[in-house]
């Protein structure tokens, strides 16, 4: 006990030098980024302008938005409102997570068509829950229809009705689930996310509070996923950091995830969705 | 101290807190019951990860910033939790170190399930400058001996800061990878060679 | 069967029209192992060409180092407004596949 | 390509005829393209093969040539590269990855119309040099630059 707290006292000393001398490596100012990064974005960019794989799967959508399946043998496009009125696709993507009345509940895009496959078309939630996201070989119908969707709102303002006080009260649960640290590494959202100028290795991390950070969070997605060739959702990428996080695996198209979407994607309000991404 | 009267001095802290607790407690709830609905175990990963310990309890409802008076009476509770080697070397390998820094393998419902793992250092930290692929969440550690001076204090800090950073900043970013049993006590032992061995990269 | 969408844009800006080809295709190396640790045979592209008006103006040899779902981007002289662009492909298994597209303004 | 050859090409069309051509060394294989797709060429499996069997072992450094790609590479399976010719006369363009298992990654042949100016995404096994050749009035140009390829972090 005694050594301990010599212990305490001379390392608690040693720190203050330590940490006199801890600088961020490669001193990024905050709001900057390295030339490593921006050649990145540059050449991303480049990729997104001059011909992304994301449209493959958006022509894909497209057919399955217009089709009549399902066990009911309907078609989305004369059936599901995704909050703009039945079939009405443009600028759908951008305004939501919205409050849909019929459902009683704060949905995100991917969340709203789920709901519309099995309440329209007959669907069984668990089916399509059972393997939601992309891998090899293998899209999900509800990805493609999500690329669709979110394609017809490119070069549109985002526009999340934080007004209405359901979308509001998600939010503000969404900015406590941003912050809740837990599991065995003590991580939050916000641990990697919460701060500018970072970076875990070579990707940037944006900071999901500032309008800027939760843009460049919001924007590219869905997006073609270079590693492995798939095409992924923010649905997907939420779930993937929970994995990195070290939590417990979230439920597809839960409350927790909406409620995420629902806080970056209204921080970025008023800024313009680019369209179908391309990631690393 | 005991374990007892580690657990009763977080129960006090966290009531002097809850005492202080601010409108926004009640989304934070909100926010808490919808995880504990909506996450679910998978592969290691279990659900009950989603529960916060004393230590996130108190840094969650401070915003990461505990009343200094709090925090370090906390610190210094988790630092004489640090097991320090039982032999007194603290310098290992360094070579083996580099690999452990590198890996960020462990704990992830895809990760089997087990030890070891890796210690995810340059996830968050310039370390050797042959690897330019490094985040800089944490501070730059390049150098870091050669900065500091090889010297048996500043051993032990490394191998109790990489234990538990949180004996040294309560509610500190880096993981407590000795604490949670995520490292062993030869894998932290190369890592403080990795960064204090005037043989290492790092310092050359 | 398989499908191999794809995707062709044509965008006429001054004289020069700029052709944007996105090819669903595994574009398979021959290197890479499945899940059990089987090798997956090569599949790629070897030949793709672009018509204008069905007479061809571009043909590309291609080798595994093209990226899987790839995208080609050209650019053509002596285009109009309404005219007919076709992209044709053939793999080393024999697949085709083909598209078309009018050129727009850019 | 020039203008007797592709005459030549034109009345002989067929490939048969094309390749006792070439056997019989009455044309070099630098323009017989049309329908072929090399083997020899395509699995080269360095760099001077690969440049000997595209006939282009001679070729020499251009600045007319501008080859963009990244100086570093965020995803070595998907890296893009263009190149465009400012060599009058330009009929081909041939794009070559050092590193790569088979260096040539492809050809492309420009006839009636088509701008030398092409783009497309290329896998690197490892950082490398990319190589552009043009095949222009008959003789080989070259230039060339390196892309990294970096180790990844957690992913998009």
């Amino acid at each position: 006990m005694k050594y301990r707290i010599a212990m305490a006292a001379i390392l608690a000393l040693t720190m203050q030098a330590a940490s006199a001398q801890d600088k961020p490596a490669a001193a990024v100012p905050a709001g900057q980024k390295d030339a490593t990064t921006l050649e990145f974005e540059k050449f991303r960019t480049q990729m997104e302008q001059e011909g992304n794989p994301a449209e493959l799967f958006e022509l894909q959508g497209e057919e399955f938005w217009k089709a009549k399946r399902g066990p009911k043998n309907v078609a989305l496009t004369a059936s599901c409102d995704l909050g703009l009125g039945v079939g009405v696709v443009k600028g759908a993507y951008v305004q939501m997570p919205r409050y849909f009345a019929d459902a009683g509940k704060v949905m995100d895009a991917e969340r709203r068509i789920v709901w519309c496959m099995v309440e329209k078309q007959g669907y069984k939630f668990d089916d399509l829950a059972r393997r939601p996201f992309a891998g090899d070989n293998y899209t999900p119908e509800q990805t493609s229809l999500v690329t669709y969707v979110a394609a017809q709102s490119a070069n549109m303002k985002f526009a999340v009705p934080l007004k209405d006080p359901h979308v509001r009260e998600v939010y503000e649960i969404g900015k406590e689930v941003v912050a809740y640290r837990a599991g065995p590494y003590d991580f939050s959202c916000n641990t990697c996310h919460g701060a500018d100028g970072k970076r875990i290795r070579m990707q940037n991390l944006p900071n999901l509070g500032t309008p800027q950070g939760a843009l460049s969070a919001v924007l590219g997605w869905p997006g073609y996923r270079m590693t492995g060739s798939v095409m992924l959702t923010h649905q997907w990428r939420m779930s993937d950091c929970f994995r990195q996080q070290r939590f417990p695996q979230p439920k597809y198209a839960s409350d927790t995830i909406t409620a995420l979407l629902t806080y970056m994607t209204a921080n970025a309000n008023g800024h313009m969705y680019k369209g179908l991404g391309i990631k690393r | 101290m005991n374990n007892i009267s580690r657990i009763s001095l977080l129960a006090a802290a966290l009531l002097t807190l809850v005492a202080a607790a601010h409108a926004d407690g009640d989304y934070r709830a909100q926010a808490l019951s919808m995880m504990k609905q909506d996450f679910v175990t998978k592969g290691q990963a279990s659900a009950d990860r989603i529960s916060e310990d004393g230590l996130q309890a108190i840094c969650n409802r401070t915003g990461n910033k505990p009343p200094p008076e709090i925090a370090h009476r906390l610190e210094a509770d988790q630092l004489a939790g640090v097991k320090l080697p039982a032999d007194g070397k603290l310098l290992g390998d360094w070579k083996s170190g580099e690999q452990i820094a590198q890996s960020g393998r462990g704990f992830t419902w895809t990760d089997a399930p087990g030890l070891p793992v890796g210690g995810n250092c340059y996830n968050c930290h310039q370390i050797a400058p042959k690897e330019t692929s490094f985040g800089t969440v944490g501070p730059s550690l390049f150098q870091f001996g050669k900065l500091r001076g090889n010297t048996a204090e500043m051993q032990k800090y490394v191998y109790s800061k990489i234990y538990n950073a949180k004996s040294f900043n309560l509610c500190s970013a880096m993981p407590r990878f000795g604490h949670i049993g995520a490292l062993t006590e030869k894998q932290i032992k190369d890592l403080v060679g990795l960064l204090m061995d005037p043989e290492s990269p790092v310092n050359k | 069967m398989a499908s191999y969408p794809i995707r062709i844009r044509a965008l006429l800006k001054g004289d020069v029209t700029s052709i944007t080809a996105i090819v669903s295709h595994p574009m398979e190396t021959g290197l890479r192992k499945d899940d059990a640790g089987k090798t997956i045979p090569p599949q790629y592209i070897q030949v793709l060409t672009v018509e204008l008006n069905g007479k061809k103006v571009m043909e590309s040899h291609l080798n595994t180092a093209v990226s899987t779902n790839p995208v080609f981007n050209f650019k053509i002289k002596g285009a109009k407004l309404g005219d007919k662009i076709v992209v044709n492909w053939v793999d080393n298994t024999g697949e085709k596949g083909s598209g078309e597209t009018t050129v727009i303004p850019g | 390509m020039n203008v007797t050859r592709r005459n030549i090409l034109k009345h002989l069309g067929t490939g048969g005829a094309l390749a006792a051509l070439v056997v019989s060394g009455l044309m070099r294989p630098i323009a017989a393209f049309a329908g072929q797709w090399s083997k020899p060429s395509f699995e080269s499996k360095d760099m001077a093969a690969a440049m000997k069997n595209l006939d282009a072992a001679a070729a020499v450094d251009s600045k007319d040539i501008v080859l963009t790609a990244p100086a570093i590479a965020e995803n070595g399976a998907v890296v893009p590269v263009s190149v465009v010719s400012n060599i009058p006369n330009t009929t081909r363009i041939s794009i070559l990855v050092e590193k790569n298992p088979f260096p040539l990654a492809g050809s492309f042949e420009m006839t009636e119309g088509a701008l030398p100016d092409v783009g497309v995404r290329l896998k690197f096994s490892q950082t490398s040099n990319v190589r552009a050749v043009v095949f222009a009035g008959g003789k080989a140009y070259m230039t060339q630059k390196e892309v990294k390829v970096t180790a990844g972090g957690c992913g998009g």
